[in-house]
């Protein structure tokens, strides 16, 4: 696809990003990373190129398919082209290469490893929203108890459980979190009929809203809030269309901003390598708020959420990632 | 009038194995019509034919003046024609009810089966034909002569006219044998016709109207029987003197010195249960001495089967000793009777005695291929060399070692497990139905290779369902009947007419 | 907690179950191995909500889930019966073909490589704990239906007699093929209405939703020793086991890992076990050439 | 009860064409049935593209440039085929006894983790020749582990070994995900730090012109393996009387086998196998054990066997040409969606399991007519 079709002058640079498994369409990080590059196509007149490997091995074929073309930047979506992605980097030194959840192993003084210095790991702080979600599914709820639905039992996943039930905690320190998981294969993301079930279990013992990070397994969550008239919170994209009324709001992940991010400094040639954290303070991630949802959400709890958004930018609350 | 049945220049082949070659039948109504012969003289099929479960590569099929050929099983059921398998087609699963109606069930309003009915059917049979069996009893906990009861109910409730039956006799005891009879006198008596396949000469005498000889897949004779005597129709089935006095010249060959105690092999008090827990084998003690033959003659079915096997460790034995050459083998695996010198020839060389899919060569070696390996590794020189020896030794045709065993005739596959089994060195051997569906130069052929390994010293326990074959090779002649030994007599005071006495049970004797 | 909760979290669960190992147990019965419910289960799911997507009833959904699970129903059948195909094969790449062809359908209508939109579907009214669903009830009722069918229907008896003693039943002019066409497509459709419960429940189709029921379901076929009943009762057992495991989790004292595998290894212990010996058809698999 | 009638899949490997029968015959038994299975496939193939409004003879040019066109799609074909390779033979090696291993993935998976494990615990800079041999110990011994688990449960109680294996295939994924996202995992992934000793050679180390692609020494290490599995089941005893029981247990009951010692072996070492395969990816490639990195190798395996008619060279062929199709479909992806490369191998393995039996008893049947 070319910006001519936009009625646009092609820019001389050249992007490819190869998306991971699910691939376009997965209403998660990879739609998120394709409306990024679409907007930098739009409004950058970018030359964009798309790969879907059909399978895990094809992902270092793909991303090299790009690098061998001579593209000048290459993007690949999601922690599991890390590997790929250093080496690549060290073969191409003259292309520039992103990571979406770039996973920076730490040495044994555990300081964390910098990629190469061509690389841009695009890293998001998701314990932060997870964070100001868990704090608001605690002022929201009446029940002290608040629920979440994991996807595959991994630390990626954890990662939101442990902001989750910190800013719970911070609200409402006698209030319940109860965490589950749909499985431990990858099958687990893809169960939406188990996701239904935790939920409405949880949602039995009183739980009132419940944030999942569990990919379609949520849609099951959704179905179950729908049919209990409970709430449930969304993940990565704004997720209220999947069941309006029901959705809290959505812990949202900036990929579309920091794919378009990371592509425009490519465009003007400001392109560095190195880690580039996105937080609440880059506005990262975050949490929905908009006329379609601030009728479920008091002003109050509205307020003291922005109150701990602004304590975590300014650094007064350090947000643990691990359980 | 015209014939029920009229089969004409039938062929019929599976492979290269022609069972049927320009066969014909033709049988009268209301009669009971005898047809004879060989194993593998292609009687079966030929029934098979009629009864549309095959179709002939060639001929006529006619019933009732009607050209039925390539008629389909229900086509021919709806003509009232109903087959008793030699091989029973029942499902062991089902009871006898629901054996009796499949296929034809009767059923409710609803779209149930009415499975009462279908019992007051059998109750209803059993009154007219006087075959009693309790409808709601699974099959698989039958007697033999039980299931061929239900198999006789099962075609009659099809409303059978022309019943065939396929040696319904040979696996039943007498009495069960003349209730048979006589139920079938009563059918032909009601009008029905019948064919009936037997290997015994008492029967056909005894009920038959008409016969028709068949030999190697043609028919070669259809007397009166009134104009016949057994003796004639014997000579018209095996159409060969030859092979009966084949043994006998050989016997004076040296037989060893004196043999030792407790050598060869010997059997103490043994039983043997069939699955279902029925004794098969109910107590049989004998011993084989180097040197000699001990013929086993007697009914198929009468426990022969088991008692091979049981000797071979293909079978669990319930209890009893079984000694070769004074070593226990009782427990111990087939491997290991093989070290202790036994030898064995199985009764269904397609499945036992032979991998159809290994070539010649290969087959050669089974049960010995550990003698052709070293450390794991098979010889193939030594295997070929081998197979050359053995295919020339016992004129395998073609003599082609690389050859597909599935792709020798009946009587070369024969000879590929008799040279096997007689190649290796053994002390004892096991010969079962050796000369069945083989041809007369093969018969022969193999009859001298037994008598020579006896004169050799070796010890040999043979079963066959040939009488002829029996008396002509056996030094002692034992009769089983029923799991037990009814007799054990020398052959020189054996002959057809006493054997046959023990075999059908009339004569009791005690197993000395 | 509430006994009551349980035990209707139990049969939703045991639902697709039971509709798939119904249908195994018939095409097992005759004949016909049944690895490919995994497969039958997905293209119903996929076929309820294009359906239910198009024509707007949930009903017609049903149907069109029905249909698609006796087309791949059918594919499998007239490769293993009247190709003689080797049955375990085709039902691998039965289960292979319906991942792919669910995944290019649903790029293909819905330009989406995970979920399809939301559709409708029956009841929702979780007072009723989800039982104002026809299809939860139709799910209880299947397997004693097929315990009917099999035991006490003329059909039925031609299928068990045709995966016993094919033989016996072409003696008496019994067509062992049709019988056997005929049970793989109730097979079929039965696992296909698993799918269909699945879907319709979720209100959408999403890629690879049976997540490896099906195989759940052809280990009750033979954990039940190819009864009905007794496969309908491991049906609940299973359900009841992954309950109770939905129930276990949260308290962080077992590794999930552990819980998830309860039901598979009470499989396999109930195999070399209770079953171990159980008898499977004798002519199950049988390819006569 | 005897053993042999223990053995309750009516599942036998394919029928192996006659050693007797003239080497044209054989040839035509050999060649033609695939080779008519493959113009189905690719006719179904062809139909799928036209229906994407694509022309086949475009694509499948752009699939064979992605993939025999140039050293790297080569490489990373026979970096597929290789994995397919090891799964292919672990499943044939079962068939010839006729059992059916369906947990090929799960032994795979263990045999890879088992050799990151070895990899791990060995020293930094291990050598070679000590670290490879005891990487693939360590495979070899995980993968038989899990494959004489059901060999055991079927020869002592007779259970079923397809189910028992696909019960087997959750459990032991469950097991090392549980090792992995629990414990010995690098931070933020899901896979183990990367192995000490016993990384395998890339091709691209040898000659650059595959360089970047992930082929590496382990398809050497199949091809022995495949030989060795040739060697044993038509040179040595073993092999013998483990195609006799897979052929007619009867038989080779009454030849004095153990049916059940063979059972025994056969699956264990169709574990062996598919566990060796492991090292493809733990040593060859990523150089660490990474979880779900076998997910589908055991199923196509099964594919690859059947298609591969139960032979070691004909598997390792059949491994190759999956392994194209596999590869194809990322070159091509741009002009038809991946998705309808799961449809094609589903296709192709059906075409091949219905057509090539057909085939040769058509065959068969014509010479027999001729015949008479
Ligand atoms: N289904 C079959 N496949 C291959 N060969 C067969 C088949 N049925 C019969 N034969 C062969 O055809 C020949 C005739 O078989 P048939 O059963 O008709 O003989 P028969 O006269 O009934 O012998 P018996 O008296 O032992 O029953 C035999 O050589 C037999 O091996
Ligand atoms: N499938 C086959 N392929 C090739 N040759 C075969 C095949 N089957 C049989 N033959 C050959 O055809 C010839 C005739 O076979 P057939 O079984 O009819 O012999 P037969 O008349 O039964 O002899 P016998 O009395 O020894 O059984 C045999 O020499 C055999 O080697
Ligand atoms: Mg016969
Ligand atoms: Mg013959």
């Amino acid at each position: 696809r070319n910006a001519l079709a936009e009625g646009k002058e092609t820019s001389p640079i050249r992007i490819g990003i190869v998306l991971d498994v699910g691939g376009r369409g997965d209403k998660s990080f990879n739609d998120g990373a394709y409306a990024g590059a679409d907007s930098a196509i739009k409004m950058l007149g970018s030359n964009i190129r798309f790969i879907e490997p059909g399978e895990g091995a094809d992902r270092e074929a793909g991303l090299r398919l790009l690098a061998a073309e001579g593209m000048n930047l290459v993007i690949g979506v999601g922690f599991i082209f890390t590997d790929d992605l250093a080496n690549l980097a060290k073969e191409y030194p003259n292309t520039a290469f992103a990571g979406i959840d770039y996973a920076l192993a730490t040495d044994a003084n555990g300081n964390v490893i910098p990629p190469p210095p061509n690389v841009a790991a695009l890293k998001f702080r998701e314990e932060e929203g997870s964070y100001l979600v868990g704090a608001l599914a605690a002022l929201v709820g009446h029940s002290k108890k608040v629920g979440f639905v994991g996807g595959m039992d991994i630390p990626l996943i954890h990662k939101f459980e442990a902001g989750y039930r910190a800013g719970v905690k911070k609200v409402c320190p006698d209030c319940q979190v109860i965490a589950q998981y749909a499985g431990v294969t990858p099958d687990a993301f893809k169960n939406p009929g188990k996701g239904k079930e935790l939920a409405l279990s949880q949602y039995n013992q009183g739980v009132e809203v419940i944030f999942h990070a569990a990919g379609s397994t949520g849609q099951g969550v959704f179905e179950a809030a729908r049919a209990t008239n409970k709430l449930a919170i969304g993940v990565d994209s704004d997720q209220n269309d999947e069941a309006p009324g029901h959705v809290l709001t959505s812990m949202v992940k900036g990929v579309n901003t920091a794919t378009f991010d990371v592509i425009q400094r490519v465009e003007n040639h400001t392109f560095k390598g190195g880690i580039y954290s996105f937080g609440l303070k880059e506005g990262g991630v975050g949490y929905i708020y908009d006329n379609r949802n601030k009728a479920l959400i008091p002003d109050s709890a509205r307020a003291r959420v922005e109150e701990l958004k602004q304590e975590i930018i300014a650094g007064r609350i350090k947000v643990p990632s691990t359980l | 009038m015209n014939p029920a049945i009229r089969m004409t220049g039938i062929d019929k082949s599976f492979g290269a194995i022609r069972a049927n070659r320009g066969a014909t039948l033709e049988v009268m109504p209301g009669e009971i019509h005898a047809l004879v012969g060989e194993n593998g003289a292609g009687k079966s099929t030929l029934m098979r034919i009629l009864g549309g479960l095959m179709k002939p590569d060639a001929g006529k099929v006619e019933v009732d003046g009607r050209d039925v050929t390539d008629w389909s099983t229900s086509d021919a059921i709806a003509a009232g024609i109903g087959i008793v398998h030699q091989h029973f087609m029942l499902v062991p699963t089902l009871t006898v009810a629901e054996n009796l109606v499949l296929g034809a069930e009767p059923k409710t309003r609803l779209i149930a089966l009415d499975y009462r009915r279908a019992a007051d059917d059998v109750r209803k049979l059993s009154n007219e034909t006087g075959l009693v069996i309790a409808p709601d009893r699974l099959v698989s906990d039958l007697s033999v002569g039980e299931a061929q009861r239900v198999e006789i109910l099962k075609v009659l409730f099809r409303g059978a006219k022309i019943l065939i039956l396929d040696e319904p006799t040979a696996v039943l005891s007498p009495p069960e044998v003349r209730e048979l009879w006589s139920v079938l006198r009563g059918l032909r008596d009601k009008g029905a016709t019948i064919v009936l396949i037997t290997h015994r000469l008492d029967e056909v005498v005894e009920l038959s109207d008409t016969i028709t000889v068949m030999r190697a897949g043609q028919t070669v004779e259809r007397i009166k029987t009134s104009e016949t005597t057994p003796t004639e129709i014997a000579r018209a089935m095996v159409g060969r003197e030859v092979s009966l006095s084949a043994g006998k010249r050989v016997q004076p060959l040296a037989r060893p010195s004196g043999p030792q105690p407790n050598q060869g092999l010997e059997a103490r008090n043994l039983h043997v249960t069939s699955p279902r827990g029925i004794r098969v084998v109910d107590g049989v003690s004998f011993s084989v001495k180097p040197g000699e033959i001990l013929g086993i003659a007697g009914v198929e079915g009468n426990g022969q089967t088991e008692l091979i096997e049981a000797l071979a460790g293909l079978r669990h034995v319930f209890s009893g000793d079984i000694l070769i050459n004074g070593v226990d083998i009782t427990r111990r695996p087939v491997a290991a009777r093989h070290d202790a010198g036994l030898s064995h020839i199985p009764e269904d060389r397609q499945r036992r005695g032979l991998i159809l899919e290994y070539s010649v060569a290969d087959n050669l070696i089974l049960g010995v291929q550990k003698y052709f390996a070293k450390r794991g590794v098979i010889d193939r020189n030594r295997v070929m060399e081998n197979a050359f020896e053995e295919i020339s030794a016992f004129d395998i045709r073609p003599p082609n070692p690389i050859l597909a065993a599935r792709a020798l005739s009946g009587g070369n596959q024969q000879k590929v497990v008799i040279a096997r089994e007689m190649g290796r060195d053994f002390s004892v051997l096991l010969a079962s139905q050796p000369t069945r569906g083989v041809d007369v130069g093969a018969i022969e052929f193999i009859h001298q290779q037994l008598l020579e390994a006896r004169s050799k010293g070796k010890a040999i326990l043979l079963v066959s369902a040939e009488l002829n074959e029996v008396l002509a090779l056996s030094d002692r002649i034992a009769v089983m009947y029923r799991g037990k030994f009814a007799v054990v007599m020398p052959a020189s005071e054996a002959s057809e007419e006493v054997l046959g006495e023990y075999m059908i049970g009339t004569k009791k004797g005690n197993a000395a | 907690m509430n006994p009551l909760t349980f035990l209707a979290q139990m049969i939703r669960i045991a639902i697709p179950y039971l509709f798939a190992a119904s249908g195994g147990v018939v095409a097992e019965r005759a004949g016909i191995v049944s690895l490919t419910l995994e497969g039958f289960m997905l293209s119903g799911a996929f076929g309820a909500v294009l359906g239910t997507n198009y024509s707007g009833s949930p009903w017609i959904g049903v149907l069109s889930g029905i249909f698609a699970g006796l087309v791949f129903a059918l594919i499998h059948a007239v490769c293993t019966i009247r190709y003689r195909a080797d049955q375990v094969v085709v039902g691998v790449a039965i289960n292979l073909l319906a991942i792919g062809v669910t995944r290019f359908f649903l790029k293909l209508f819905f330009a989406s490589s995970s979920n399809s939109p939301r559709v409708p579907g029956f009841g929702g009214n979780i007072k009723l704990g989800g039982f104002d669903n026809p299809l939860l009830w139709l799910g209880l009722i299947v397997a004693p239906l097929m315990a009917f069918v099999i035991y006490r229907t003329p059909f039925g008896l031609r299928v068990r007699a045709a995966g016993e003693h094919p033989d016996a039943a072409e003696s008496v002019g019994v067509s062992v093929a049709r019988v056997r066409y005929v049970a793989v497509a109730i097979s079929g459709i039965l696992a296909g209405l698993g799918g269909v419960y699945l879907a319709l429940d979720q209100h959408q189709f999403t890629d690879q939703m049976t997540a490896g029921r099906g195989f759940i379901a052809i280990s009750a076929v033979i954990f039940g020793r190819w009864d009905p009943i007794r496969a309908a009762l491991a049906c609940l057992l299973f359900a009841a086991a992954e309950t109770l495991q939905i129930q276990l989790q949260g308290n962080h004292a077992i590794a999930s890992q552990f819980i998830e595998m309860i039901p598979y290894v009470l499989t396999i212990i109930a195999l070399a076990g209770v079953v171990g010996r159980a008898v499977p058809p004798a002519a199950l698999g049988k390819v006569e050439n | 009860m005897t053993e042999a009638s223990l053995n309750s899949t009516g599942v036998k490997p394919p029928q192996p064409t006659d050693a007797s029968a003239p080497w044209h015959e054989r040839a035509q038994e050999a060649l033609i049935p695939p080779f008519v299975a493959l113009l189905v496939a690719l006719i179904c193939g062809d139909l799928l593209i036209l229906s994407y409004g694509q022309s086949p003879a475009g694509v499948y040019r752009l699939l064979l440039e992605g993939t025999w066109g140039n050293a790297y799609g080569f490489g990373q074909v026979l970096y597929k085929a290789t994995t397919l390779a090891f799964t292919g033979l672990a499943v044939s090696f079962g068939l010839r006894a006729g059992l059916f291993n369906i947990g090929a993935e799960s032994q795979l998976a263990a045999g890879g983790f088992a050799a990151a494990l070895m990899g791990l615990a060995l020293p930094i800079g291990a050598p070679l020749v000590i670290a490879l041999p005891l990487c693939i110990i360590a495979a070899g011994c995980a993968g038989g582990v899990v494959g004489a688990v059901p060999a055991y449960l079927k020869t002592r109680f007779g259970a079923h070994e397809v189910i028992v294996t696909i019960m087997l295939n959750f459990i032991v994924l469950a097991l090392l995900n549980w090792f992995i996202a629990g414990h010995l995992h690098v931070p933020e992934t899901l896979h183990t730090p990367e192995i000490h000793a016993g990384v395998l050679p890339r091709l691209s180390d040898i000659s650059p012109t595959f360089h970047g692609s992930a082929a590496n020494l382990a398809f050497v290490v199949a091809d022995v393996v495949a030989i060795a599995v040739w060697f044993y089941l038509f040179r040595a005893r073993g092999g013998y009387e483990l195609r006799a029981v897979g052929l007619q247990p009867d038989a080779a009951e009454y030849g004095g086998i153990s049916v059940g010692r063979v059972w025994m072996r056969a699956l264990t070492f169709s574990g062996v196998i598919a566990g060796i395969g492991g090292i493809n990816y733990v040593l060859g490639y990523k150089h660490y054990y990474e979880d779900g990195f076998a997910s589908g190798a055991g199923f196509l395996g099964i594919a690859v066997a059947l298609v591969g008619r139960n032979h070691p060279f004909g598997v390792l062929l059949a491994a190759f040409f999956f392994a194209t199709l596999s590869q194809g479909g990322l070159a091509i992806h741009a002009f038809v969606p991946k998705q309808m490369m799961d449809v094609l191998q589903g296709v192709v393995i059906i075409a091949v399991a219905t057509a090539v039996p057909e085939v040769r008893r058509i065959l068969r049947g014509a010479r027999k007519r001729s015949d008479a």
